[in-house]
């Protein structure tokens, strides 16, 4: 036997497509890329700086909770810099750096290593720590008065906050073209719309996030605000609104997708996307925040395991031969 | 039998003697329950709307049986006269539901001054309403007859930053308070007579 | 290799080669190796009771008996002497005994088959069967008691890259329609279905078989699947096919079957795919046990350190460790991949992106069944998520985006559900 | 104050009243012991156990599903309670823990292939039984460390898992996931009595060693300065090191793997090093004794076959006892070898330290004389071993009354039977005799039987029919003499009452395969065996009482050696691996420690069971051929005697046979390959 | 009508029992490993809770409040709803066991889950009438096996992931039950 | 068995230290941590319980019956609970009130008759004392740990007091619901790594 040649040997399939998990989280940041630079072109240097900030803040503290669980190192591939570049596209650009430190040692160590990694986080990581952002301190994500020293050339009132306290009047102050182009008071990436659907589109062509999950819950939010504005248009935006403004779009591309803490079957994707779509303008309507996608994505989250339950029939089961 | 009665006995004497016992502390803590309820509840709010009373209301109070739930009014005496009552009423908040008390001058119906007992609002934002003294002056003058309503409601009270439903729930509460007042005014000035006759 | 599509919405599309992607679209030869080894799965290990030794002569076709009380046996493919007789464990566990043979270049034919083989029941025949070329068991066909009510023969193959069934359709037409007959004859089977591939449409209607022709997307050609379109009666998990009346069949071993008994000669060749480092085919026909090492050196391909061999092809196939190692009757297809090509599995655990889920034809949850497995929960897996339904395609492992071997994991845990369904059957 | 009274008095007497009625109208049958299992839980329905409340977990314990002491709120004492309700009694068990039995980790040994897949040893082992070439081989994925509900088991530097034995509680679910059975659970009880088996890892010259010590194992400790450690692993399987280091003729060494390079490794002065250090300690070093168990057992014969099977008893937890008929213990040992082989000395070292583990002797007691089977049962004794070894009766200087040796009774040695016979004894053999006899001669006898008095004689072999001589196939006129011959046959069992033989149990061994074994027992007064000697009988006091009409003692034998192959039945003459006149001193240590084991099984378990795979010459088993990467080295020698009495080696052994000294037993247990089945330490 | 359905909506959602009120815990981490378990725990619940809300009503009312004896309620109240446990349980275990296998088992955990004593407490200091507090016990306990029901699907899970050594177990189902909480902030001020 | 008093009691402050090794009592602990203030007060009304009950039962163990033992111990208390609600309100009334349903519900936390039952019913008087002295300020301590995050993270203040400077921004996400179990979770996690040691 010493003579041998050593081959190796495996387990069948010997073949393999080639995708990865870190061509995966390139083509993410990729496909955001757009809405980043439109938010850094807006908001200049700080922009950047948090978003610089938070990728690379992510990926350390991945990196120290890889030595802490004394795992392989995982910043390879990607994710962590996904999810930094996630929530900085959720932050205004004059986060201040604490809370960008904060926000992703709570998305990256709490939303996501704890248990156990990539894979095993039961609720989207970016979600998490923007949740405990929101709760914590308002006035951070409070847009007008983050962006109170900014002007940009165009209505700088944030729509939803401006629709939550002056009512519908307001629609009217923005275009669906402004809108599009992200020309109003926002998030670094949330705002410009155009480049995350083009960005979303690329995805889901490319097969990387599931298409049903974005295109339901981009319904869900229309049908909704659709039935709110039709019951009392006084009272309620329109669908076009709802689906422009806000973290509308990132959430149906960027957000409700996230792998471990969405459905894979056909029903419940559908399912996911429309509640979590009916759940955000809900909150928008009538609930006690500004913007809803954040928590109705979370509790979609949670209902995951429970609605990836109902799925198609294996094969052979359930038929009785006599 | 004999073994159930056994139990049986012994599950009632329990209870019996337990019922005694508490019974008998109860006896002997009740009046003081009853002020510690009103001092530390009630009384620094009360204090701080009736500033300047030449009483002690707490002592000076009235019980008044409002749709079948019992009230305590509160007596100013200002200038020597009893003309202020105050008492509380409950309204919605963010945490919960969150205790106000309203006074209000007899004579004029004007509001002398509103202020929050209990409340759950989240700290730093819808505890202001209990904090914030400039927003409880803005009801300071008011009628109480009147419908109050934040502003974003189309009403005349600007609302906390940040805490649009504590403030609603504060609004609500003298909204009801006007309510009862108006049921009980009546009453209200029997009683005081009673009192000081 | 086929990568992901630059656009990946759909399922993987993976065609079954033809006899198209054959390299000359024929069959060579391979000269007959002086070493051969025969190997028969045996469910006892034991070298104790053995009715062979070292130093036997053996003649060509020989049947020879494994045992002392009968029952095991092998059919020597060569003449020579027995040089050595040892005992390997396979895949699984499967416990093998292997008995080598230096064989003389010249092949004196057993007759024994020849004297058998007049008489067509199936009695005198089966003591025969187990060694034909291209089957792993044909008793599960031809039973007396419970007969198969149809047989499926299958012109497709097993795996991709493989087209050793195909380029025999395309080559042995008539000698196919010769065994139909024959087959039928000796199971007394009224309905036989004739899978193939539209390419191959032709050369099937020769046979007198029903014929059925699929598309040749893979896996539609696995027995469950095709149980699932051809007869829309789609398997339960706790049945096999034999409960169902169904018998499956490649065309290799009808055309064996035809060899055994109408030329009275026990059929000693094998049909072999070879894919060499390139992905190029070639069909080749070489002896029943002629050592691995001995095809490659036929058709100069270079194997070292790190490459991988594998028996079968390359979602479902077997690796190998060895170059000495023998193709059997059921190998179908040696493939050889160089190191460049081996992508090592990974480590991470799954992210629930559900590419298995979508691209599983058996419509299994993968990505709770693979949760399920890491930790060893076989049970539950076969309650909660059907582990049982699964063809054994192996494209769940292919797309998975994490690298993780759930091919594996579905194999290890259908494995160890057996070591401990038997433990119960046993203490019960 | 009084209407609080009232008030809950009356809540009281309400919800007693309803719940009395309801417990009436509702009464379901519970399982009374369900009930007092539940009485003793806590009843606070943390649900800390895992289930929903107690009453859940009261029926789980009841049904067997949870353990006694599932309740984490209860502790200790409550889980005491519920294993007195449940009548398990927490019993005084040796520990056991998991222990790896790989030596060489995937780096180290020899591989058929580079695997690649999940990091599980199961499923490596799915591809053509792991990629090890040796069979029985770690695979060092670490399925086990995984599995290991504790954190006792971690993967050590040479991937091969490690057991921390404080954590380890010997749960067993290692040894259940491991696909080699690589990691099993093992106490030093278990390793006394164990045998070695073909998916073992075994060296060459354990399996060759007739007592098994572990000699890589005990040579290691050596390299690692670890005397008292290399000193209890001999003492497994060897509790006279010494003495063996003196005498034994070291068929190790012959098998050692290092005679394919150069010279075999010195293994039994290695062996005497390491007893010799113990001597100079002045110290016996009495490894781990199991807690006793109680049972008092007499050892007949103090040699070392007797002395073996006393001190693993002792080690065990049983009391035993020596009955030795010479003045001082030893057997051949003492009265037989040399002074200049094997100095008393060291002799009386090695007997003492026996004594010191608990065993008690008493001398010059000669069976059949001071004592007999029935006496000693009726001084309590549980069991009784004979181990009467080379002193057969030829040497019994005092013959008993009746010309023959009476300690078993009517078991006749033939020698003593003919010796009486041609004394012209009066020789009462009862109505029932039975021989064992092979050959004509034993037809002769069986005659000579018929003559005195004996009226069914029947003649037992083990041989076939056709095998035996023609005389005694001729079955129709021999039965009609009286004289039945049983052939294929062999005994298994002596049934007796006080100083009687009553039955005798035969078994036919048809050959394999054939027909399944038959047992059956007849009557006899007399057994006549070939032997010069008596064999190794086991008596126990029988449970059978039937055929005692007083309150005498029925004791029957056990089949000490029944599990082993080459086995024949009680009677038969000696075999290999069970023989007590032994060509070597290490087969008699064997034969003793086998007896051992007979005894703890039957008194653990009730049942001796077989051992399967036992490594013998007939198993096959992996080996090598060649060694390769091995450097080079020459064995080590004893230093010459130094005739100054130098100070240096004065510690060693002032005798004419000294010992290596510390420095060349450590050079020389470096030269172990420290061999596994297939493995060996090579050169990197 | 459109009072008891924000009522509804409140003591489901809104004030959730588990999430929100910190009320019922221990069961809520102790049997929600499994789907079923949790599935027949939350069954139970509702089962008792409704029957506890409306017995425990009628005492305070008609017994406590009518004699003066408000401090006595503690005690009145758990000896009523543990009496009220063992008595459906003694009920079901004869009458009707198909049911008592289904969540007979789950009833002693409810005598000590907080969570039944306190909408009992709640339902008195909120001052409901009868109707209100039976819909609200109803809610409370709907919200509670919703809770319960998705934790364990989530947990089933976590279960399953390479969760760190010391997190296992009750301390990542105690994060986990955070993140829970903190998903149902989306309910947040819709009462 | 043969313990002393004062391991009966040390056990309970480590080797037992009730939330964190006996995963029990969760729902105060949860509640009642938003400040230090609160954790103390609800410890100390636990421990009186615990060692009131305690102490009772071990004096009525062999009174009685084994049948009935859970309604009488829950009926003993509920009776000591019912007590400290009394004696809070009469002295401690803004506790009372902060801490509010949570201290009825001590009558149902597992710690108090877990003890008893597991405990007290088994030992004597001093024993028991000890042991409910040992897990009651187990259990305060725990709540107080809890309670000192929360609160210095969550509000910038420890026993009202505030502990950085004016520009700290609180982390309000602590001293709310979701927080609460975040950080008791985390807690555990670290008690776990500490334990194994």
């Amino acid at each position: 036997m010493a003579n041998q040649k050593l081959f190796v040997s495996s387990h069948a399939p010997y073949w393999h497509n080639r995708s990865s998990l870190s061509a995966k989280s390139y083509n993410i940041m990729l496909a955001a890329l757009p809405a980043v630079i439109m938010g850094i072109f807006q908001y200049g240097p700080p922009a950047l700086g948090v978003v610089a900030l938070s990728v690379s803040t992510a990926m350390i503290w991945e990196l120290i909770m890889n030595y802490v669980t004394k795992r392989q190192v995982s910043i390879g591939d990607g994710n962590a810099a996904v999810i930094g570049l996630l929530l900085a596209m959720l932050l205004p650009a004059t986060t201040p750096w604490w809370t960008v430190v904060i926000g992703t040692f709570l998305a990256v160590v709490v939303g996501k290593q704890i248990y156990g990694g990539i894979g095993c986080n039961p609720l989207n990581p970016t979600l998490v720590s923007i949740a405990i952002i929101m709760l914590s301190w308002k006035g951070l994500l409070d847009f007008d008065e983050a962006l109170v020293n900014y002007d940009l050339g165009f209505y700088m009132v944030y729509p939803l906050a401006a629709l939550k306290h002056l009512g519908t009047s307001v629609v009217s102050n923005y275009s669906v073209g402004e809108l599009l182009m992200g020309q109003y008071p926002g998030a670094i990436g949330s705002t410009f719309g155009l480049g995350l659907i083009i960005g979303g589109i690329y995805l889901i062509l490319r097969g990387m996030i599931r298409w049903e999950i974005s295109i339901s819950f981009l319904a869900g939010v229309f049908l909704t605000a659709f039935l709110f504005n039709i019951s009392d248009s006084e009272k309620y935006a329109g669908p076009l609104f709802h689906l422009l403004t806000g973290y509308t779009l990132i959430g149906a591309f960027f957000l409700a997708t996230e792998d471990s803490s969405s459905p894979v079957n056909f029903i419940p994707m559908l399912i996911y996307g429309a509640c979590a779509g009916f759940l955000t303008v809900l909150i928008r309507n009538i609930g006690a925040f500004v913007d809803g996608t954040v928590f109705a994505i979370l509790m979609m989250n949670v209902a995951n395991p429970l609605l990836d339950k109902i799925r198609p029939k294996s094969l052979g089961k359930g038929i009785k031969h006599a | 039998m004999r073994e159930m009665l056994r139990l049986f006995i012994a599950v009632v004497v329990f209870s019996c003697l337990s019922g005694g016992v508490l019974a008998a502390i109860q006896n002997v803590t009740k009046e003081r329950i009853e002020y510690q309820q009103l001092k530390f509840v009630k009384g620094p709010t009360i204090k701080n709307i009736m500033e300047g009373c030449s009483n002690d209301p707490l002592i000076d109070r009235l019980s008044i049986l409002d749709e079948a739930r019992e009230m305590h009014l509160f007596i100013g005496e200002f200038e020597g006269k009893r003309n202020t009552v105050a008492f509380e009423t409950f309204g919605k908040g963010f945490g919960g539901v969150m205790g106000v008390i309203v006074g209000v001058n007899l004579e004029n119906d004007e509001i002398i001054g509103v202020g929050v007992t209990t409340h759950s609002e989240t700290p730093g934002v819808g505890s202001k309403a209990k904090t914030d003294p400039d927003f409880a002056a803005q009801f300071k003058g008011l009628s109480i007859l009147d419908p109050f309503k934040v502003k974003t409601d189309g009403g005349q009270i600007d609302a906390l930053s940040g805490a649009t439903i504590s403030s609603r729930g504060v609004c609500g509460a003298v909204v009801e308070a006007g309510e009862i007042y108006k049921r009980l005014k009546p009453t209200i000035i029997e009683k005081m007579k009673e009192k000081q006759g | 290799m086929i990568k992901k599509p630059f656009f990946g919405l759909g399922k993987p599309k993976l065609t079954y080669s033809g006899v198209r992607d054959i390299e000359g679209e024929d069959l060579k030869e391979i000269l007959p190796s002086p070493r051969i080894t025969l190997m028969h799965k045996s469910p006892n290990g034991d070298l104790g009771d053995l009715s062979l030794s070292i130093g036997d002569e053996v003649n060509t076709g020989q049947k020879l008996n494994l045992r002392e009380n009968g029952g095991e046996f092998l059919t020597s493919t060569a003449t020579g002497t027995i040089t050595d007789i040892s005992h390997t464990t396979g895949y699984a566990g499967q416990s093998f005994v292997s008995v080598a043979i230096e064989a003389k270049s010249k092949d004196l034919w057993d007759d024994e088959l020849e004297k058998a083989g007049k008489n067509e029941s199936p009695e005198n025949v089966l003591p025969f069967l187990s060694y034909i070329p291209g089957i792993s068991d044909l008793t599960s066909i031809i039973k007396t008691d419970n007969p198969p009510n149809t047989i499926i023969i299958n012109g497709l193959d097993r795996d991709l890259l493989i087209a050793t069934n195909q380029i025999i359709v395309k080559t042995e037409a008539e000698n196919l329609a010769e065994g139909v007959e024959y087959l039928k004859k000796i199971t007394g089977v009224k309905r036989v279905i004739f899978v193939v591939p539209p390419s191959l449409r032709m050369e099937a209607e020769q046979s007198g078989a029903e014929v059925k022709v699929i598309e040749p997307h893979y896996p539609d050609a696995t027995p469950r699947l095709l149980m699932k379109e051809i007869l829309d009666n789609p398997v339960s998990p706790s049945q096999s096919l034999e409960d169902l009346g169904v018998g499956f069949i490649s065309a290799e071993a009808v055309v064996a079957l035809r060899t055994a008994f109408v030329e009275g000669k026990m059929p000693v060749t094998k049909v072999v795919t070879v894919t060499d480092k390139n992905n190029r085919l070639t069909a080749v026909r070489a002896k029943v046990g002629t050592p691995v090492s001995d095809i490659l050196n036929a058709l100069n391909i270079d194997v070292s350190d790190g490459d991988r061999l594998v028996f079968g092809g390359p979602m479902s196939g077997r690796g190998i460790y060895s170059e000495d190692m023998p193709i059997l009757h059921d190998t179908d297809a040696i493939m050889v991949q160089d190191k460049d090509q081996v992508i090592p599995a990974g480590n991470d655990p799954c992210i629930n992106c559900g590419e298995c889920v979508r691209a599983c034809p058996a419509k299994l949850p993968v990505n709770m069944l693979i949760r399920l497995l890491e930790n060893g929960l076989y049970e539950e897996a076969v309650q909660e998520y059907d582990l049982l339904s699964c063809v054994e395609c192996g494209l769940c492992s292919y797309v998975c985006i994490m690298r993780i071997p759930i091919f594996h994991y579905i194999m290890l845990g259908k494995h160890e559900l057996a070591l401990t369904g038997g433990l119960e059957e046993s203490n019960g | 104050m009084v209407s609080g009274f009232l008030v809950m008095g009356g809540l009281g007497v309400a919800i007693g009243v309803v719940l009395a009625l309801a417990s009436k109208i509702f009464y379901v049958y519970v399982d009374p012991k369900i009930e007092a299992v539940e009485d003793a839980l806590p009843g606070a329905n943390c649900g800390g156990c895992g289930l929903p409340g107690c009453s859940s977990n009261a029926v789980a314990i009841v049904a067997g599903k949870a353990s006694a002491s599932s309740c984490v709120a209860g502790g200790p004492d409550v889980a005491a309670e519920i294993a007195e309700i449940m009548g398990v009694a927490i019993a005084l068990k040796e520990p056991e823990i998991a222990a790896p039995g790989c030596t060489y980790g995937y780096q180290d040994a020899d591989v058929k292939y580079l695997y690649q897949g999940i990091h599980d040893c199961r499923a490596a082992a799915l591809l053509d039984g792991g990629s090890k070439i040796c069979t029985i081989g770690c695979l060092g994925l670490g399925t086990c460390v995984n599995a290991c509900p504790f954190g006792a088991l971690s993967m050590g530097p040479d991937n091969l898992p490690v057991v921390d034995t404080e954590l380890c509680t010997g749960c067993g679910t290692c040894e259940r996931v491991c696909p080699k059975h690589i990691i099993t659970l093992t106490s030093t009880s278990d390793r006394i009595i164990g045998e070695y088996v073909t998916d073992e890892c075994t060296a060459p010259c354990q399996r060759s060693c007739p007592t098994g010590i572990n000699i890589p194992g005990f040579i290691q400790e050596i390299r690692n300065n670890n005397y008292e450690a290399a000193l209890a692993i001999i003492k497994e399987k060897c509790p006279l090191p010494l003495i063996c280091g003196h005498i034994c003729p070291a068929p190790c060494e012959l098998a050692c793997r290092r005679n394919l390079k150069d010279e075999a490794v010195a293994i039994n002065p290695l062996k005497r090093f390491v007893a010799d250090y113990e001597m100079e300690t002045g110290k016996h070093i009495t490894p781990y004794k199991a807690p006793g168990s109680g049972q008092k057992i007499a050892v007949v014969g103090g040699g070392a076959e007797g002395l073996t099977l006393s001190y693993y008893l002792a080690r065990l937890g049983y009391n035993p006892t020596i009955f030795e008929a010479k003045p001082q213990l030893g057997g051949i040992l003492r009265y037989v070898i040399a002074e200049d082989r094997l100095p008393r000395k060291v002799l009386d070292h090695e007997i003492e330290g026996i004594l010191e583990t608990g065993v008690e002797a008493k001398n010059n007691m000669v069976m059949g004389q001071h004592f007999d089977l029935n006496s000693l049962f009726q001084e309590g004794f549980d069991a009784i071993a004979l181990t009467k070894g080379g002193f057969d009766s030829r040497q019994i200087l005092q013959p008993a009354p009746s010309g023959y040796d009476t300690s078993v009774p009517g078991v006749i040695t033939m020698l003593d039977f003919l010796r009486s016979m041609s004394d012209d004894k009066n020789t009462d053999l009862g109505r029932r005799v039975l021989i064992i006899h092979d050959r004509l001669e034993g037809l002769d006898l069986a005659r000579k039987c018929r003559s005195i008095g004996a009226q069914k004689v029947t003649i037992v072999s083990k041989l076939r029919g056709h095998e035996l001589p023609v005389e005694l196939q001729d079955v129709k006129n021999l039965e009609a003499e009286g004289i039945f011959v049983k052939p294929l046959t062999m005994i298994t069992a002596l049934k007796g009452i006080a100083r009687r033989l009553v039955r005798v149990a035969l078994e036919n061994t048809h050959p394999i395969g054939e027909v399944p074994n038959e047992r059956e027992s007849i009557g006899a007064d007399t057994l006549l065996i070939p032997a010069g000697r008596l064999p190794e009988f086991l008596f126990i006091r029988s449970e059978d009482q039937s055929e005692s009409e007083t309150e005498e003692v029925t004791w029957e034998t056990l089949e000490a050696f029944h599990t082993f192959p080459g086995d024949n039945g009680i009677c038969t003459p000696p075999e290999p691996g069970r023989i007590s006149d032994s060509s070597a001193v290490v087969k008699s240590l064997l034969s003793g420690r086998r007896l051992t084991r007979a005894i703890h099984q039957h008194f653990t378990s009730g049942l001796i069971t077989p051992i399967e795979n036992l490594v013998c010459e007939a198993e096959s088993i992996l080996n090598v051929t060649e060694v390769h990467n091995v450097a080079l080295s020459d064995r080590e020698h004893p230093d010459a005697m130094d005739v100054e009495g130098n100070s240096k080696k004065a510690w060693i052994f002032p005798n004419e046979f000294p010992g290596l000294n510390e420095a060349s037993a450590k050079k020389e247990s470096e030269r172990c390959l420290k061999c596994g089945l297939i493995c060996y330490r090579k050169q990197k | 009508m459109s009072d008891y359905i924000l009522l509804i909506v409140a003591c489901i959602f809104v004030n959730n029992i588990l999430l929100m009120q910190y009320l019922g815990n221990c069961p809520f981490l102790g049997v929600s490993k499994k789907m079923e378990t949790a599935v027949g725990m939350a069954m139970a619940v509702v089962f008792v809770l409704v029957m506890a809300g409306a017995i425990t009503w009628i005492v305070d009312i008609y017994l406590l409040k009518a004699f003066g004896l408000e401090y006595l309620r503690t005690l009145s109240f758990i000896l009523v709803i543990a009496s009220l446990v063992q008595f459906v349980e003694m009920f079901l275990r004869k009458s009707i066991p198909g049911l008592y296998a289904g969540l007979g088992i789950f009833l002693p955990l409810i005598t000590t889950n907080c969570a039944v004593m306190g909408v009992c407490l709640i339902n008195i200091m909120e001052e409901y009438s009868f109707t209100q507090a039976l819909v609200a016990s109803f809610s409370y306990a709907v919200g509670f096996g919703l809770a319960l029901v998705l934790f364990a699907g989530v947990r089933e899970r976590i279960i399953l992931a390479r969760v760190p050594k010391p997190l296992q177990d009750t301390s990542i189902g105690l994060v986990t039950a955070g993140m829970l909480s903190l998903a149902f902030f989306a309910f947040k001020g819709m009462v | 068995m043969a313990k002393t008093a004062v391991q009966e009691f040390t056990k309970g402050l480590w080797a037992e230290i009730p939330p964190f090794r006996l995963v029990l009592g969760l729902c105060p602990i949860l509640a009642v941590t938003k400040t230090v203030e609160n954790g103390i007060g609800m410890g100390i009304a636990t421990t009186f319980v615990l060692i009131c009950s305690n102490i009772l039962i071990s004096l009525l163990r062999n009174v009685i019956p084994k049948k009935v033992r859970i309604a009488c111990f829950i009926v003993v208390i509920a009776t000591f609970v019912t007590v400290v609600e009394l004696i809070m309100q009469a002295f401690a009334y803004p506790l009372f009130l902060k801490l509010g349903i949570f201290i009825p519900l001590i009558v149902v936390n597992c710690i108090v008759l877990g003890r008893a039952e597991a405990f007290a019913a088994k030992n004597g008087v001093v024993a028991s004392l000890a042991d409910g002295l040992g897990i009651g300020l187990g259990y305060t301590l725990s709540l107080t740990a809890l309670a000192i995050v929360r609160e210095v993270l969550g509000n910038g203040t420890f026993y009202d007091i505030p502990v950085f400077g004016p520009t700290f921004e609180p982390f309000s996400f602590m001293v709310q619901a979701p927080g609460a179990f975040v950080c008791l979770g985390l807690m555990l996690c670290i008690m776990n790594m500490l334990g194994k040691k």
